[in-house]
């Protein structure tokens, strides 16, 4: 879509791994996200894919986190992402709070669900790119105790927005990760919001 | 509890009682198990009879006694139990909660061999398995020993907020009489007043939450002043014990002072001056040391003993200013680090290492699950690792003492 | 007379901005408990929801004194702690209030229970119960129900769980109660009426837990209100030996009317979505000879 | 580094937010309409369920009874319990940009 999208994808592939790091709130799936992005990832040729959640006790609605790194090669380094090249938020209300931007690395890239427009979020120096992963989850009636589940569903944007995994690998990443209607669901929920991202490079 | 000092013969267990009472102690939490038994079962009858005033709560388990203690220990009291072998391990959860909490409790440990198989007779496996779970740990000799070092556990206890385990040899010392001069009441009293205000706030009207989760991080408490991580608090910890190396010789010193006895402080000796091979041993076992050093010298062996009073903290700069320029150092451990050596061998290879006139330092290993070892067979050993020292032996293994490999 | 809603104390210990789930029943209960003792109390928790309740240091939710201890270990904890305040004259006018979830009462905890309850040592023991392991991730515990799945029982619990308040009752402690977070007040009444007495009070309280049992957090109260409206839950309190019902479930009984079936219960979470036809049958069955029980010993005189 | 040597040990003290503004997890927020709610129509204070039921100690009894929306995490007990239907939970975000179309297409 963007110039500047492209350029930092070609950069990030020139520097050969991806530091990638989630927000989202507790019974959200941010950790769920992460595990099914590695693997969609391992699934798309990356030799070294890690993701990990941020230990805490955090519960249902408050702030987590959680890291995934890409690599043509093993990955050694265990720690938390703390400067990402990409940041994946979950739900819209923590960009206010200034968690998602922290450390991101100049010209990152910054994937929001949310059904607003991205220059109404007020990210600088970051290339960011809104899908309402929400309305996603919602049309594929993908609702867990009445909330829709967002974690599957925002693979599909990151699979539009960055280009680095192909939705074939989503799904069969999902399809790894759950059984029956409810992996049907998830898939499906994801392959809406894939439709309604803007590509990347 | 009398006004005056008197001395009778008492068994160890007697002795650590005696100390308890005179301590004042206010809550008491015990377990029945061998043999330590004596201990709980001589304390509630004082509290029965009223002759303690205490509370005295018969749990269920060992893990509920030193829970209780822990209980206790945090609003203010204080407080005693005692515990050998499997009852420690059962209440190992525990035994890092008292010293985590920084809750000053004594624990006697009347040493015994862990199961399996089933042993109730003495080594020192139990609490060695336990040396860093953050207690000070202290070894005796002898009942009188016990007596003293119980009194001198409340005040290191109190003086750094660190629990204290007082061991002392299952049977050896626990179920042996010997004479022991219980001092007076009052003199106790002088120098052990009651225990002060507890780290721990526990007052509605200034709540507090005790032991909360403590993150990895710092992080900043409600009115933005940053407050320590789970690392600060462990560190801050350590730092506690690592000052135990000053005050237990402080307090030993001030119980000499008031009562009359004075135990060594961190280590003790016995013909170590001019003593080229050293004897090394906690506990009853370093007295049995003795005798097998004078039999040394009398072969014109210069033998000598260095006793471990404290093993937690590990003496490190005592054991080095003790033995540098010795020839050989033969330590005798009671426990084993299964698949290496004894723990204590360990430890003072490792506080020699690199330093420029250390001695060679050998392992030996004895008396697990109270095999009997005696004055002789000590000497035998050590006769073992001096030829092996003149003949050059580098990779020399732990010496089993008494062990009939071939059954 | 039962304490009305507009008669329960404003008291304020427990604070909001805590760390507990959206629509979690322990906040609910917790602020009667800490009003009933109107926070001259130690409470002491093992590890369990309410430890992240508590909040991490170093700051507190909530404003009373408040000791942690490892998870088997509440009750020899409190006893310790109520022998503590004894020994060093400071027992006057403090309550001392150990409370534990399911697994910490029912499971690692018993052994230490049942020898404070033995000793009839002196403290109130609130077992919030949330029928499964929810700080760990809803694994099974001793009072998970017949049928519902969690992460150890993916088909779907085999076993009824323990009827732990009849197992407390059968100590012979001096009061033994249920209680709801759903039923406030009547929670409250009781933790008054445990206060007043000495020795070993027992209240087993049901906790709806919106992420554990899979339903909307708006329904903490309506599911609470539901099980007892099934008989899965019955409110009493046994003071020396005589049962009483309580609250709803009085009224339940008074009525004569038909209780809800355990069907319409089991429909509204997702725990129970696997639950076979012949499992409900057998929760139900369970939950009439139950509901019986309490019914006749509520009408014996004491 | 030296460990530093004053005993230190966790113990906190009572504050609110202790999670931080809990307002924030909230995807849906309560609206009292003082036209239907008890208290408010009758001006003084009766009912009060909405306050006893809540999980946060996030409303303040009164009338009408006041929401703390810095901390309410927008469980929705209280519209729920609510026996005259007087709060609403209120979305806090719209949601439907990315629809789908009657043919199952993504627009």
């Amino acid at each position: 879509m963007t110039g500047g999208r492209a350029a930092i994808i070609v950069r990030m592939r020139e520097q050969n791994t991806y530091a990638i790091r989630w927000h989202g709130r507790g019974g959200q799936g941010a950790v769920t996200s992460a595990k099914v992005l590695a693997d969609a990832a391992f699934r798309s040729g990356f030799a070294g894919v890690m993701s990990q959640p941020s230990f805490g006790a955090e519960r249902r609605g408050a702030p987590v986190t959680a890291s995934t790194r890409l690599a043509r090669e093993p990955i050694r380094d265990l720690s938390q992402v703390t400067e990402p090249d990409i940041v994946i938020v979950l739900d819209e209300s923590l960009v206010a709070l200034g968690g998602p931007t922290a450390g991101l690395r100049p010209g990152g890239l910054v994937i929001v669900n949310s059904p607003g427009s991205a220059s109404d979020l007020g990210i600088e120096d970051a290339t960011v790119v809104t899908s309402d992963v929400t309305g996603a989850a919602e049309a594929a009636d993908l609702i867990v105790g009445g909330q829709p589940m967002v974690s599957t569903a925002i693979l599909g944007a990151v699979a539009a927005a960055t280009g680095l995994v192909t939705m074939e690998a989503v799904e069969q990443a999902i399809e790894h990760a759950f059984t029956g209607s409810a992996a049907r669901k998830n898939i499906e929920a994801a392959r809406i919001a894939f439709e309604c991202t803007a590509k990347g490079a | 509890m009398s006004d005056v000092t008197a001395t009778s013969v008492m068994t160890g267990n007697e002795a650590a009682a005696a100390a308890a009472r005179l301590a004042r102690v206010q809550v008491i939490a015990a377990y029945p198990i061998t043999p330590q038994s004596p201990v709980v079962e001589q304390l509630s009858a004082w509290v029965e009879s009223g002759e303690l005033d205490a509370e005295f709560v018969a749990v269920e388990s060992e893990h509920s006694a030193l829970t209780v203690c822990i209980g206790a220990s945090t609003v203010g009291a204080r407080t005693f139990t005692a515990t050998s072998a499997n009852g420690l391990a059962y209440m190992t959860e525990q035994v890092w909660w008292a010293a985590g909490a920084r809750l000053p409790i004594v624990m006697c440990i009347a040493n015994r061999a862990m199961a399996a198989p089933w042993n109730v007779l003495n080594d020192q496996q139990d609490s060695m398995s336990v040396r860093d779970a953050g207690w000070i740990q202290l070894y005796c000799r002898d009942n009188q020993e016990i007596l003293d070092t119980t009194l001198q556990a409340w005040r290191i206890a109190e003086r750094l907020q660190l629990p204290v385990m007082v061991c002392y040899d299952g049977f050896l010392l626990s179920h042996t009489v010997m004479p022991v001069t219980v001092p007076a009441a009052v003199e106790v009293d002088a120098f052990l007043p009651p225990r002060a205000a507890p780290l721990t706030v526990v007052d509605p009207d200034d709540p507090r939450n005790i032991g909360p989760v403590v993150l990895a991080d710092t992080r900043a408490d409600a009115e933005g002043i940053l407050r320590p991580g789970y690392m600060e608090i462990r560190a801050s910890h350590h730092a506690g014990l690592l000052e135990a190396l000053d005050v237990i010789p402080e307090v030993d010193a001030e119980y000499g002072a008031a009562i009359g006895r004075s135990w060594g402080g961190l280590t003790w000796e016995h013909m170590l001056d001019d003593a080229e091979l050293v004897l090394v041993a906690a506990g009853s076992l370093a007295t049995q040391l003795t005798v097998a050093a004078e039999t040394l010298r009398s072969e014109g062996i210069k033998a000598g003993v260095l006793g471990v009073r404290a093993y937690r903290p590990f003496p490190v700069a005592a054991l080095r200013a003790k033995l540098a320029g010795r020839k050989g150092a033969l330590v005798f451990d009671k426990a084993l680090s299964y698949g290496y050596e004894g723990p204590i061998c360990t430890d003072l290879r490792a506080a020699m290492c690199g330093e420029p006139d250390a001695p060679l330092v050998w392992g030996a290993m004895c008396g697990l699950g109270g095999r009997e070892v005696s004055p002789d067979q000590l000497a035998d050993a050590a006769r073992r690792a001096l030829a092996d020292g003149h003949a050059g032996v580098r990779d020399r293994p732990t010496d089993w003492i008494n062990l009939h490999p071939e059954l | 007379m039962p304490t009305k809603i507009l008669d329960l104390p404003d008291s304020g210990f427990v604070l909001p901005g805590n760390r507990a789930c959206a629509g979690c029943g322990i906040g609910i209960a917790l602020r009667q408990v800490t009003a009933a003792l109107e926070g001259r109390m130690v409470m002491t928790v093992p590890a369990s929801c309410l430890t992240v309740f508590g909040g991490m240091y170093p700051i507190s939710s909530v404003g009373v004194p408040w000791v942690n201890v490892a998870f088997p270990s509440t009750a020899a904890a409190a006893s310790g702690i109520a022998a503590g305040l004894r020994a060093t004259g400071r027992d006057d006018g403090m309550t001392v209030l150990a409370m534990a979830g399911d697994g910490g009462t029912a499971d690692i905890g018993i052994q230490a229970l049942s020898g404070a309850a033995e000793r009839n040592e002196d403290f109130i023991y609130l077992c919030y119960d949330n029928e499964a392991y929810m700080n760990t991730g809803t694994q099974r515990s001793g009072m998970t129900p017949q049928g519902a799945r969690t992460t150890t029982t993916w088909a779907g619990k085999r076993e009824n769980p323990k009827d732990m308040p009849r197992i407390m009752e059968a100590h012979g402690i001096p009061y033994v109660a249920t209680a709801s977070a759903a039923f406030p007040t009547d929670l409250f009444d009781k933790v008054v009426k445990a206060k007043g007495i000495r020795g070993l009070r027992y209240i087993h309280m049901n906790t709806p837990c919106p992420s554990g049992w899979g339903f909307d957090p708006k329904d903490t109260v309506r599911l609470g209100k539901l099980a007892v409206e099934t008989g899965l839950v019955v409110l009493y309190e046994v003071e020396e030996g005589v049962l009483r019902l309580t609250g709803r479930s009085a009224a339940l009984a008074r009525s004569g009317k038909p209780r809800t079936p355990v069907a319409e219960y089991v429909a509204t979470q997702t725990r129970f979505r696997s639950m076979a036809p012949e499992t409900l049958n057998a929760v139900q069955a369970w939950a009439d000879t139950r509901w019986e029980h309490f019914v006749r010993r509520d009408a014996e005189p004491s | 580094m030296t460990a530093p040597a004053r005993p230190r040990i966790a113990i906190s003290r009572p504050a609110a937010g202790e999670a931080g503004r809990t307002g924030d997890w909230r995807a849906k927020r309560p609206v009292l309409d003082p036209a239907k709610c008890l208290t408010a129509k009758r001006g003084d204070v009766t009912c009060q369920i909405c306050w006893a039921l809540c999980p946060d100690a996030c409303i303040t009894r009164g009338a009408p009874p006041r929401v703390d929306l810095e901390y309410c995490k927008g469980c929705g007990i209280c519209a729920q319990e609510c026996p005259a239907g007087a709060i609403e939970m209120e979305p806090e975000q719209a949601h439907g940009v990315c629809a789908v179309d009657d043919d199952g297409a993504a627009r």
